[in-house]
């Protein structure tokens, strides 16, 4: 250990200031890198849950079309 | 395809990319005219003492060439890109870069040689003492050709954008630095009375490198853009 | 029938096999950067010149080595997209370019505040800072090129030729910042000559460079993991994955 | 006889919607090949994938048997395409449009003025292009069709902005083109008054759910 109290540890020899400024700064901008990939993959989520209810309307149209026109088949025969 | 064709294409290309500047006098005069204006402005920013002016002169002039390269860069492909003449070139039986090559060089013998002659004027409103005016001339004439090339890329790039000015200026701007280095201590160099010979040595193999390389990235952006 | 989604498929096992790396990579780079940190910051000797402030090193000379590092990935990556068009390597430019960025702006950020208990100035037109500048816009630069195009293969295209074209500069840049630097500056200020460097010094520094180069790689894994998602969003593995059931053709 | 042009299999996908997939096509010598569809159905990036200006997401296109890229500058030769932009530079004159794009063609020994009464723009040689009407224009750009010597024709609407007049004596140059073994691959609105089984038509619907799902 180079430092015999906690009080030393943050003084730095005087350069506490600049050390944990940079310090701090470094684990700011990675930890936005990160925060930012997390929120991306959020909203791509959102994103797919979207486009499955657009699939979902989709398909219950195409299924009462084709109802429709079954019904539409059994009242001519 | 024989050397005699490809000549005549070349030549070509650029008879008619002189041609079409001619008759659109204001795209090549303004550009220069910047030029000239913002070298104005130093003096009246700075104040009018020759020392002060003497110090920046070179610095001066070699970020206005820049900037006036960038300024001019609309010409190179937007209007090819517009009426369909791209597509063209890049269908054309000549090789791309070639072209490419060729539309480089009009743009310099538009906006680059004159640069080198409105360089004693620029000299000579900003007080630079009359050592370095030879070879500031000289930095010109072999660091202009290096700023068409450049910027021929990145006007290549952009030119689907449509609306590339801040951008085009980010992408280049810093390839510029080395360019501004070796003329502006060239300059001082001469000023100081040693030889400058070394630095525009220096410039003239980057140039050469720049000539070399520059065309095929040009007609590498020129595929991507006609996308 | 849908024979032309084979070169799409690769989207899919891209995306597995990086999910295989990942959590390693993620975990090599805590580890290490962690132990690399605390061994510094806490028991490393301080310097007899510059006493605890050369503690910056640690994250300094790392991320400024992995700026540069990612850029040269940057590069390959660029070579990849124009020679042989994979798609993967096109969302890897998506990729790299932000992890670079920011690695360059840490290295920059530390540098300067090193600079200033050094030097008695924030910004100092020391050599390795301006070079290091002169990366950070090269990086905005290809960056902003890459997101202006609506298409995401022709932004990638373009940021790929604007990188090479970067790469071929950047020893000229490097180059002609060093000889600028020793021009105007008679003495130049050395930091650290890293051969002086006692071994209780070099160990925490050799053990946060190996992380960082983790961090670097997972980081950059887990963007291209995210971009891969965004580009295959269509498809049912990419929401099966996201955790939204396809029951597309119900 | 032997395949002029032969496109085997072509999908393309634009910003990220399925325009066309695995669409083959061949046609031999003294063929004409009009793609038909609605606006945005994908008809020019179709035209322009023969072209070589686009590379198709999968698949492969070959002329006289041999690859699009195994000599591009042969492909080049071959080829003539004028897409819907026309290609003339508004600051110049008919004259000089003709006389660079001839030379661009490689073709050497064009009489400029014969052209120009061909396509009717006699009179009109020394007016810069951008003072020509939009139809005018266009003859300018397809002038290059009477001295072209490629044999493939691609043409992305060549018929738009021409009179009556200007579209009879494209039909009539086409007919020329076609019956000295030359193909075309055209796109137009308007129908073709052609007869004979020399006329090929494909289709490319507008997909509405061009999404990309299996």
């Amino acid at each position: 250990m180079a430092f015999d109290s906690w009080q030393e540890l943050i003084w730095m020899g005087g350069y506490g200031w600049y050390v944990w400024l940079a310090y701090g700064m470094t684990f700011l901008a990675i930890a936005l890198l990160t925060i930012h990939g997390l929120l991306t993959r959020k909203k791509l989520r959102q994103l797919a849950v979207k486009k499955q209810q657009q699939q979902q309307r989709i398909a219950r149209r195409k299924q009462q079309e084709r109802n429709r026109s079954k019904l539409a088949d059994d009242s001519t025969s | 395809m024989n050397n005699m064709s490809m000549w005549r294409l070349l030549t070509t290309v650029m008879r008619r990319d002189l041609a079409v500047a001619l008759r659109r006098r204001s795209d090549v005069v303004n550009p220069l005219l910047f030029v000239v204006i913002v070298v104005t402005l130093f003096p009246l920013a700075v104040g009018p003492g020759p020392d002060i002016l003497g110090r920046i002169a070179t610095g001066v002039i070699w970020v206005a060439a820049l900037l006036s390269s960038l300024l001019g860069s609309e010409r190179l492909f937007r209007d090819d890109f517009l009426d369909g003449t791209l597509e063209q070139l890049v269908l054309s039986p000549a090789p791309l870069p070639l072209l490419a090559f060729g539309k480089v060089g009009v743009h310099w013998l538009l906006s680059g040689l004159p640069l080198v002659v409105l360089a004693p004027l620029c000299a000579m409103l900003l007080k630079l003492p009359i050592a370095g005016w030879g070879t500031l001339m000289l930095t010109l004439l072999v660091g202009t050709p290096i700023l068409s090339a450049m910027t021929a890329i990145g006007a290549g790039l952009t030119v689907s954008l449509g609306r590339g000015g801040a951008l085009l200026s980010l992408l280049l701007l810093p390839l510029f630095i080395p360019l501004l280095i070796f003329a502006a201590a060239a300059v001082e160099n001469a000023l100081l009375g040693t030889s400058a010979i070394g630095q525009v040595l220096l410039l003239t193999g980057l140039m050469l490198l720049t000539l070399l390389l520059a065309p095929f990235a040009v007609a590498a952006a020129l595929r991507v853009s006609v996308n | 029938m849908w024979k032309w989604l084979h070169p799409y498929a690769k989207g899919e096992a891209a995306y597995r096999l990086l999910g295989h790396w990942q959590p390693w990579l993620s975990g090599l780079a805590l580890i290490l950067v962690s132990v690399g940190v605390i061994w510094g910051l806490l028991y490393a000797p301080a310097d007899y010149q510059q006493g605890d402030s050369y503690r910056i090193i640690f994250i300094h000379v790392p991320s400024a080595m992995f700026a540069m590092g990612a850029y040269t990935g940057l590069a390959i990556t660029a070579f990849i997209v124009l020679v042989w068009q994979i798609r993967t390597a096109e969302w890897a430019i998506a990729a790299i370019a932000p992890v670079g960025a920011v690695l360059t702006f840490i290295s920059l950020f530390t540098g300067a505040v090193w600079g200033k208990p050094m030097w008695g100035t924030w910004w100092e037109w020391d050599a390795r800072l301006t070079s290091q500048l002169i990366l950070f816009f090269l990086y905005v630069g290809v960056l902003a090129l890459y997101y202006a195009f609506n298409d995401s293969r022709t932004g990638a295209k373009a940021a790929s030729i604007l990188a090479l074209v970067g790469v071929i500069n950047v020893p000229i840049i490097h180059f002609s910042v060093y000889w600028w630097n020793s021009l105007h500056q008679g003495a130049t200020i050395t930091r650290f000559g890293d051969t002086l460097m006692p071994s209780s010094m070099k160990m925490p520094l050799y053990i946060s460079i190996l992380g960082f180069m983790f961090l670097t790689a997972a980081l950059i894994v887990y963007r291209l993991r995210n971009e891969i998602l965004k580009q295959e969003l269509h498809r049912p593995w990419a929401m099966a994955q996201l955790g939204v059931e396809n029951d597309h053709g119900v | 006889m032997s395949a002029v042009i032969e496109a085997k299999q072509l999908t393309s996908v634009r910003a990220e919607r399925l325009l066309f997939s695995e669409l083959s096509f061949q046609l031999q010598t003294g063929e004409i090949l009009h793609v038909e569809g609605p606006n945005g159905a994908g008809k020019s990036t179709l035209l322009r994938i023969i072209a070589g200006l686009l590379e198709p997401l999968a698949g492969s296109i070959h002329l006289f048997g041999q690859p699009q890229w195994g000599d591009p500058e042969c492909w080049r030769r071959q080829l003539l395409f004028i897409g819907h932009k026309p290609a003339v530079k508004a600051e110049l004159s008919a004259l000089e449009n003709l006389h660079f794009q001839a030379t661009l063609d490689g073709v050497t020994n064009v009489d400029a003025w014969a052209l120009l009464e061909t396509v009717g723009l006699l009179g009109l040689e020394d007016i810069p292009a951008q003072q020509l009407s939009a139809g005018q224009q266009r003859r300018i750009a397809l002038a290059r069709l009477w001295y072209s010597q490629a044999s493939l024709w691609i043409l992305d609407e060549p018929f738009t902005a021409l009179d009556t007049y200007g579209i009879q004596l494209l039909h009539e140059r086409f007919q020329h083109h076609l019956q000295q073994d030359g193909v075309i691959i055209l796109t137009s609105h308007q129908p073709l008054t052609w007869s004979g089984d020399r006329l090929k038509k494909i289709r490319i619907e507008f997909q509405d759910d061009g999404e990309l799902h299996e």
